[in-house]
């Protein structure tokens, strides 16, 4: 039975774009830094997921590649945000964005 | 057989996405997040990218989230307040348009899917060696750059992250 | 359908023997720590402690699973499970022997044989840390936290060695799938020296081997390594809180963690279930006159001339004796010796290895934890890459494999 | 161009860039000596590099193109990083890197004593690196690289004393009147791409070439008069030459090697390069030719009466650039391009002399201060000598046979303007031998102790003496004729007679007044009185532009700016303007909330307005 066997492409992609959403949406309803930048990070696999996909119907394994860049390049961003995040935490002793604002008005 | 495992893994997949999202704890969020990667790590398998499914596990789970946990134990992170102030377009706007967002993407990628084509387990399998291949021939600028963007990053991190001895 | 069943008979064994293992490893490490401190060790429940595991285990099952009031209930719960969960997958890429024929049915000794299985057990074992991390976190108290930071910082910092070390072997054998990298591993040079990676040309990986031994212990917590545990700092560290079964559970989860571990090291490094000598030199009796010789000390000093001891060895270690030879006897049958000697093997490097462990728990003290981390960032970590390097020029000069 | 060799022409400017960068990133703990050695070293590696190309290219009857990469390509437009070498460019190469490299050695002598060193070499060579790009740029916008990179390194090496206020006045003026001509030049260079939809120089030229002359004005002259603004601007031209003088604030080997030897002289060089598209544009010529005339003899009036000797020189300098403009734009270009070669030599020559008489008086550059030092400093005297008997265009000396070449041209085309040159030719020579006179004749004037130059620096003068000497009868006109369609005068021994007499008579009066009687010139300066306070003051021309240009925009910006649209429209609009602001900002203000989610939310609405609108075009491929 083929079609059991077979996923279309499009699952997958619409899949990726469920979860870039949920990305979206932690982003902007949380309001802890730690969990918006994990849904930053949820956004970032959900490009993944789309890129792996697309290497599969091209047969080619760029996309992979990119995957790969994205993994590392997340890898270099969370440890240089979570150090900021740190900081921040040392010297205002909060993790809500909201109120890391004193750059504003 | 795919089709069943490919279910089983979106659905775990959403399933932990929604809760990062609602979990009021970063832990459990963390938790959750782990728990996507795992599944998607499953879905690059079942797309025949077992070098990136390993690493998405290496990189991914094993390493930044670790760090995550890592700090939100360290700060340890209590749940979230209610926010005082609101900011309204976010609420008011936000889930409606996020639903159409998925709905039209949806909605392409269906009218899309015939000449995009189906997935089948094993049509196309790369390994380490390809993406090694590849990695070091077609990509070795990018390879190296990135390279350095880490050496900076970690540096960067612990500039940022020392205490001040004076 | 075939497939799936074999699938599931070999499940049931390996699990079943990876289970008994892991028990009965707890009460070796008993018996030889006791041995080395000039103890006897557990001795009374069945001949010479024999059952204590079982004991063990009723204890603990029948225990009270206590859950502190100040917990998180989600993850206190949820933290033993992880260990133990990401502890026992990784035996499943584990191959134990050659692809032989049992009844007429082909098939890999081994659960699976992924084109990835290196980095399949990495991951795991880089995820390992959740458990540790969670329980300690979870027991919302501040000696398990500490116990749980140290323990993830520790296994995040000896990853880096531990996979460096991995990766100069795979340049020599130059594949991820375990099973070809044993395959890669067979044979003898000048007809005696084994072709284990740990030996082979271009550049043995010794260096390697130790690295990837030291930072094992690392990984599993072992002494001299078990800062998460140590008690005259932090109680018991991050299961501080647990009882009962979930306690057991970590228990079970380091012991597990030592078997991959040493399974990992077999494969990689001592040429999985190549024999130590060649075939034509007998090797593949060397499993019978093992058992042979055991049994006949065994019957020796039951019958002939019994040590001072209880009086029950008088009866029991002439029934062992007979066990042995019966066991040393199957290693002769030709339908069984393809299968079993290459396992024996293997078991028996691994052995060594485990024995290994729990010689040097024996012996050495425990790390300060600056001294823990400075030894694997300052020395391990560059010693590892120099050895990567040295490998990688080596098997550049050496040229592709012919 | 596949046919051609490959003569790695880039190689050219690329040494100098090495040696500037390495003097610039480590020069600075290095000793003097590697200094000099890396700076030298690399101006002497193109040097011969340009000779060996250029005898390896022989005959060079068409250009030599070398195409590298595409740098810009954008619609039709495509320019390349292309060099080229023609007859043309090849003269200005081996000016630019000889000259360059003797001014280079000399230099190591005239600093020795500053601390700047590395500093100053890094910035030389860089010049020399832009100065080459400039020259061998085969399409405008390259060329344009060139020419804004000297400028700049014009700019840094002016303002190279940059503690001294008026070094970095002198170094700022320069760039700003400067940028009015890149100004014109960069209209050119978008005309020629609306024009010809290209700038690589063959295509344009070979456009143009098809083109009618124009007779009265058209595309081709706006381009043509735009460029004339550029090289007015880089050429120091009336009316944008105030600058050219101030920029002896800079050291004297700046001065001879960019403010006379090469870079002013780029002006005159891109005007000959784009011969093709001034000959379609006779208005355009003519002006070239009057800007030159009108400059060259107000700079001689001015250098008359001008007692800081590099200022003399230099306002001579600008006369001599008025010179070759005239021949330009009297379509003698071959003698023009003859004239800036022969300049190279003998003003560079002129000024390395008054540096080293500087250097000899520690630092003394008042005229008055000096005298008497023909004894002291004899190889200095004797090659400045020389340098000055060539640009009085005294036979048989280099400046003869350029000059001589001009006037003849300009007495074919008006000889009124040939009358003009005369008596401008006999002005220079006044006031460049009543510099030497006062400067080397009469009995010392001054209290420091003179002394001879090291070696180092006056073997580049030797050099040079001997060119501006010889240099008159380099082939030079015949090797470059060819690029230029250009009438061949008859050699008119008269016209030749009398400028070379207006030369001599003008010599004879300096020697008149400024050493059988001196004090006839302060006589005479009283009697002329007004016009001698005019000239002295250089006609004001700073002063006017302050007038003229600078007060008025200040005045003008506050009296409109201030009391006119701030007081009342600004002022009166502002309430009626804030009430709408508040109204419509508190719509919108929201949208500015600094809450970056929001922005994300805003984003994410775009997002799906687009797929929407993928949607409704039904665009699935």
């Amino acid at each position: 039975m083929p079609q059991l066997t077979a996923v279309p492409l499009s699952w997958y992609l619409i899949l990726s774009a469920i979860l870039f959403a949920l990305g979206i949406a932690g982003f902007v309803f949380r309001r802890n830094v730690i969990t918006v930048f994990m849904s930053i990070e949820l956004m970032l696999n959900a490009v993944n997921l789309s890129f792996v996909a697309f290497s599969h119907q091209l047969r080619q394994v760029d996309g992979q590649i990119y995957t790969f860049f994205v993994m590392v390049v997340a890898a270099a961003e969370a440890a240089v945000g979570l150090a900021i995040i740190l900081t921040v935490f040392k010297n205002r002793q909060t993790l809500t964005i909201d109120e890391v604002s004193s750059l504003k008005n | 057989m795919d089709l069943i495992f490919f279910l089983l893994f979106a659905s775990i997949a959403v399933g932990c996405g929604i809760s990062l999202v609602v979990q009021k704890h970063p832990i459990a969020s963390a938790l959750s997040l782990i728990g996507v990667m795992g599944s998607l790590a499953v879905l690059y398998l079942l797309l025949g990218a077992e070098f990136i499914a390993a690493v998405q596990l290496i990189v991914y789970a094993g390493a930044i989230m670790v760090l995550f946990v890592f700090v939100i134990m360290l700060l340890n992170a209590a749940e979230e307040a209610p926010s005082r102030k609101t900011n309204w377009p976010s609420r008011l706007l936000g889930v409606p348009l996020l639903a159409v967002f998925v709905a039209l993407l949806a909605y392409l990628f269906d009218k899309m899917s015939p000449s995009l084509g189906t997935v089948t387990f094993g049509a196309f399998t790369t390994g380490g060696k390809q993406i090694g291949r590849s990695l070091f021939n077609n990509y070795l600028l990018p390879f190296e750059v990135t390279s350095v963007l880490v050496l900076i990053a970690i540096l960067g991190a612990i500039v940022l992250a020392r205490k001040e001895i004076d | 359908m075939n497939f799936f069943l074999i699938s599931l008979i070999k499940t049931g064994i390996v699990a079943g023997a990876f289970m008994t293992t892991l028990a009965y490893l707890q009460w070796i490490e008993r018996k030889v720590l006791a041995h080395i401190q000039s103890r006897l060790g557990p001795y009374r429940v069945g001949p010479h402690g024999l059952l204590q595991p079982l004991a063990d285990v009723l204890k603990l099952t029948t225990k009270e699973g206590f859950v502190p009031s100040h917990v998180n209930v989600f993850f206190y719960v949820l933290a033993p499970f992880l260990a133990v969960l990401f502890a026992l997958i990784s035996i499943c890429v584990i191959p134990f022997g050659p692809s032989v024929e049992i009844l007429g049915v082909k098939t890999d000794l081994g659960l699976a044989d992924l084109n990835i299985g290196v980095l399949f057990v990495l991951a795991i074992s880089s995820v390992g840390v959740y458990g540790i991390a969670l329980g300690g976190w979870a027991s919302n108290n501040k000696y398990s936290l500490m116990g749980g930071l140290r323990s993830s910082a520790q296994m995040i910092s000896y990853e880096l060695p531990m996979a460096i070390a991995l990766v100069s072997p795979l340049l020599l054998l130059n594949d991820l799938s375990l099973r070809t990298i044993v395959n890669e591993q067979a044979g003898y040079y000048l007809g005696v020296i084994p072709k284990w990676s740990i030996l082979q040309m271009p550049f043995p990986q010794v260096f390697s081997f130790l690295i990837f031994l030291i930072s094992a212990f690392a990984e599993t917590n072992r002494v001299p390594f078990d800062l998460p545990e140590a008690e005259n700092e932090l109680v018991a560290g991050f299961h501080t809180e647990y009882s009962s079964l979930n306690f057991a559970a970590f228990f079970m989860a380091e012991y597990a963690n030592m078997v991959t571990v040493t399974c990992m090291a077999t494969v990689l490094f001592l040429g999985g279930w190549h024999p130590l000598w060649p075939a034509e030199y007998g090797s593949d009796y060397a499993p019978f006159a093992l058992l042979a010789a055991g049994s006949a000390m065994l019957l020796f000093h039951g019958i002939v001339q019994p040590v001072r001891g209880r009086k029950w060895d008088r009866y029991s270690m002439p029934v062992a004796g007979l066990v042995f030879g019966a066991l040393s006897l199957l290693f002769l049958l030709p339908a069984l010796k393809p299968v079993l000697v290459p396992v024996f093997w293997f078991v028996a490097k691994a052995g060594v290895l485990l024995f290994l462990f729990i010689w040097i728990r024996g012996t050495l003290p425990r790390f300060r934890y600056d001294q823990l981390m400075n030894f694997t960032w300052k020395f391990l970590f560059p010693v590892a890459i120099v050895n990567l390097l040295i490998t990688a020029l080596a098997v550049a000069l050496q040229g592709p494999k012919g | 161009m596949p046919n051609q060799p490959d003569l790695q022409l880039w190689l050219i400017p690329v040494f100098p860039l090495i040696g500037a960068f390495l003097n610039g990133t480590l020069g600075r703990n290095w000793s003097k000596g590697l200094i000099a050695g890396v700076a030298i070293g690399a101006s002497a590696l193109s040097f011969v590099w340009v000779v060996k190309t250029l005898s390896a290219l022989g005959q060079l009857d068409t250009a030599h193109v070398e195409r590298y990469f595409t740098w810009i390509a954008s619609g039709d437009l495509n320019v390349g990083f292309d060099l080229a070498v023609d007859r043309l460019s090849s003269v200005m190469l081996l000016v630019v890197t000889g000259v360059g490299t003797l001014i280079h050695v000399y230099a190591v002598g005239y600093m020795d004593h500053d601390k700047g060193f590395w500093r100053f070499f890094s910035y030389l060579n860089l010049f020399l690196f832009f100065m080459l790009i400039l020259v061998l740029a085969q399409n405008f916008l390259l060329l344009f690289v060139g020419w804004e990179g000297v400028g700049l390194c014009s700019y840094l090496l002016i303002g190279f004393y940059f503690l001294e206020k008026y070094a970095g006045d002198a170094a700022k003026k320069a760039f700003v009147v400067n940028r009015v001509g890149d100004f014109g030049f960069s209209l050119a260079m978008l005309l020629m791409v609306v024009q010809f939809g290209s700038l690589d120089m063959t295509k344009v030229f070979t456009a143009a070439k098809a083109m009618p002359v124009e007779a009265q004005s058209g595309i081709l002259t706006a381009i043509a008069l735009l460029l004339v603004v550029g090289a007015c601007g880089k050429s120091a031209q009336v009316p944008l030459y105030v600058w050219l003088p101030d920029a002896m604030a800079g050291p004297t080997p700046v001065s001879a090697l960019i403010h006379a030897a090469t870079m002013v002289t780029a002006g005159v060089y891109v005007v000959a390069r784009s011969s093709e598209v001034f000959l379609k544009a006779p208005l355009a010529m003519e002006v070239v030719a009057v800007i030159g005339l009108l400059t060259a003899v107000v700079a001689a009036l001015i250098g008359t009466a001008q007692n800081d000797i590099k200022k003399v020189f230099a306002y001579s300098t600008v006369s001599q650039l008025g010179y070759m403009f005239v021949g330009l734009g009297v379509g003698a270009f071959s003698a023009g391009i003859f004239h800036v070669v022969t300049h190279a030599f003998f003003k560079a020559l002129l000024f390395l002399g008054a540096g080293s008489v500087i250097h000899a008086l520690h630092g003394e550059q008042d005229l008055a201060r000096m005298g008497g030092l023909r004894s002291k400093i004899p190889i200095t005297y004797w090659t400045l000598m020389a340098a000055a008997l060539a640009i009085a265009g005294v036979w048989p000396f280099a400046g003869f046979h350029s000059k001589d070449a001009i006037l003849l041209a300009a007495h074919a085309h008006a000889p009124w303007m040939f009358w003009v040159g005369v008596v401008t030719a006999g002005l220079t020579a006044f006031y460049v031998f009543r510099a030497i006179f006062l400067c080397f004749f009469g009995e010392y004037r001054g209290h420091a102790h003179p002394h001879e130059s090291p070696a180092i620096m006056y073997m580049p003068l030797v050099i040079l003496a001997l060119l501006s000497v010889a240099g008159g009868y380099l082939p030079i006109m015949d090797w470059i004729a060819p690029l230029f369609p250009e009438a061949h005068e008859a050699h008119d021994m008269t016209l030749v007679l009398i400028s070379v007499g207006f030369g001599l008579a003008g010599i004879l009066a300096a020697y008149y007044v400024y050493v059988l009687k001196p004090g006839t010139a302060e006589a005479s300066a009283a009697r002329l009185g007004g016009l001698y306070r005019a000239i002295a003051n250089k006609f004001y021309v700073d002063e006017a532009y302050d007038a003229a240009i600078v007060h008025p925009l200040e005045q003008g910006s506050r009296a409109v700016l201030l009391h006119g649209v701030e007081q009342v429209v600004v002022e009166g609009g502002l309430k009626g303007t804030v009430a709408m602001v508040r109204g419509f900002g508190g719509l919108f203000r929201h949208l500015q909330g600094g809450n970056i989610r929001s922005y994300a939310v805003y984003a994410l609405l775009g997002a799906v307005v687009f797929l929407g609108l993928m949607v409704a075009k039904g665009g699935s491929q």
